[in-house]
């Protein structure tokens, strides 16, 4: 049983994704979206919090927010594996439920 | 729409339930009760009082099942039951007695 | 009822800056209804909803507060707060208000509804949910 | 799998009736089944037919009125948050003494039991909004 989190805020200016990697379970999956996307960026505030996590979470983002955004690709974490929406339905079947941090 | 309490005109809303929660009184809700064919009866201004009490304690007009169970506890089991109560609000115990009690329709968009 | 669904209802954000509480509670009233196992999750901002001493009058805003009060009558008795979510904001159980539920299987007895978690407690318990909503 | 979409804030200010939208046609592409989308707190106005977005810009109300023709999805619009915020069809509109209805083609005013439902009976629940 796994649950497949989705993250829409910027990590740089609300704790959502913070929260989210502090409740999440091994096996789970997290999905940066929209804003989300910003806490892909390594070398960040955030990103030893994200690289930790990954040890037994999986990280997704939405590749079309990540361009639309500008993040330069060689600066996101290799830890964070892009999808398109089509991935985003996968990963939603492929867990048992889904959590938005709203 | 509007009641006439006294020369005063109190404004409702299309489906007769008071605009200004304030301006309720025992004079008003007769003449609610009226609109709506319902005759007030001692039991009846039971339920009202209970429905009143029960809005001030939890800001919440009950739903119906709600308002059944606390008016058994509080009132008897010879009002508090849905049989009882439907009858003496054909339209509906919780949205009729609300509209009477000068409360708000209760949030039981099912 | 054996095909009971566990819902939970995250609540993460403070009441009155944002519609979001009320209309969250708005939600639970109804869902209580549809005989789901039912539980509500106050983390983060969300553990602002349940302070006691709320008082509105200054901002022309309905309290709707005292309605967390009524959860109980609608058969909704599982309110888990994240422990350190409150510690964070320099608040204790003790600041929350009461919120009880009558056990009809103990002789109509008053128990707490609020359930004070820790953050492991918290994420055990959104793992082990159907249907997760949040607000 | 049944998807059931809930879509919690009001377009143009926030992505998520976009992501919402996105997400939907990439479900039914791939053969799932989304055969209601919720719309609550401000995203009932995405409902609004009054929207009149610049030429350039996609037309967030069309583009999930097309969609759900298509595909038969039932666009329910929550009674509590759209009468709050204006938006009323034209039952609700003759009830309440207003002389205008908004509510777009392909939605449905309903209540938040329907949204209970689709916790209830479909697949999966997936939130957007802030």
């Amino acid at each position: 049983m796994s649950t497949l989190h989705t993250v829409n805020k910027s990590p740089f200016g609300d704790g959502a994704l913070l929260s989210c990697i502090e409740h999440c379970k091994p096996g789970d999956g997290v999905l940066l979206i929209e804003d989300g996307v910003y806490g892909a960026l390594s070398g960040s505030a955030i990103s030893d919090a994200v690289v930790a996590r990954a040890a037994d979470v999986t990280f997704y983002l939405l590749e079309g927010d990540a361009k639309a955004r500008g993040l330069p690709e060689g600066k996101l974490l290799g830890q964070v594996t892009p999808v398109g929406y089509d991935g985003f339905v996968d990963l939603v079947t492929e867990h048992d439920r889904s959590q938005s941090w709203l | 729409m509007a009641y006439q309490v006294n020369g005063t005109a109190i404004e409702a809303d299309e489906e007769g339930y008071i605009v200004n929660l304030d301006e309720w009184s025992k004079e008003l809700a007769a003449e609610i009760a009226k609109a709506e064919n319902v005759e007030m009866t001692e039991n009846h201004w039971k339920v009202i009082e209970f429905l009143r009490n029960y809005y001030d304690e939890f800001q919440l007009a009950p739903a119906v099942r709600v308002l059944v169970k606390n008016a058994k506890k509080k009132l008897g089991a010879d009002i508090g039951n849905s049989k009882t109560l439907e009858a003496m609000f054909p339209d509906g115990a919780a949205k009729q007695g609300c509209k009477i009690a000068g409360l708000p329709k209760p949030t039981g968009c099912v | 009822m054996p095909d009971a669904k566990k819902f939970l209802y995250v609540n993460r954000k403070a009441p009155y800056g944002t519609i979001y509480a009320l209309e969250s509670l708005e939600v639970v009233l109804i869902a209580a209804a549809f005989e789901q196992d039912v539980s509500l999750a106050f983390l983060d901002d969300g553990v602002f909803q349940l302070t006691k001493d709320q008082n509105t009058d200054g901002i022309g805003v309905k309290n709707f507060s005292p309605t967390f009060r009524a959860l109980g009558d609608y058969e909704v008795t599982k309110l888990f707060v994240e422990k350190e979510s409150l510690e964070e904001r320099g608040l204790d159980p003790s600041d929350l208000q009461e919120i009880t539920w009558e056990d009809e299987d103990a002789d109509w007895e008053e128990k707490p509804s609020i359930r004070i978690v820790s953050r492991a407690e918290m994420a055990d318990i959104m793992a082990d949910q159907d249907v997760v909503l949040s607000f | 799998m049944k998807f059931g979409i809930v879509v919690s804030e009001g377009p143009y200010t926030h992505q998520a009736a976009d992501t919402a939208y996105h997400f939907a046609k990439a479900a039914l592409d791939k053969g799932h089944e989304v055969p209601r989308v919720f719309f609550y707190h401000d995203g009932v106005n995405v409902s609004s037919s009054l929207t009149v977005p610049p030429q350039d810009e996609r037309h967030i109300q069309k583009n999930w009125s097309t969609l759900a023709s298509e595909n038969e999805i039932d666009l329910v619009v929550c009674i509590a948050a759209a009468q709050r915020r204006g938006i009323l069809d034209e039952n609700e509109a003759k009830r309440q003494g207003k002389d205008a209805a908004n509510l777009a083609e392909g939605f449905r005013i309903s209540g938040l039991g329907q949204l209970i439902e689709m916790g209830i009976e479909y697949d999966r629940m997936v939130m957007f909004g802030d």
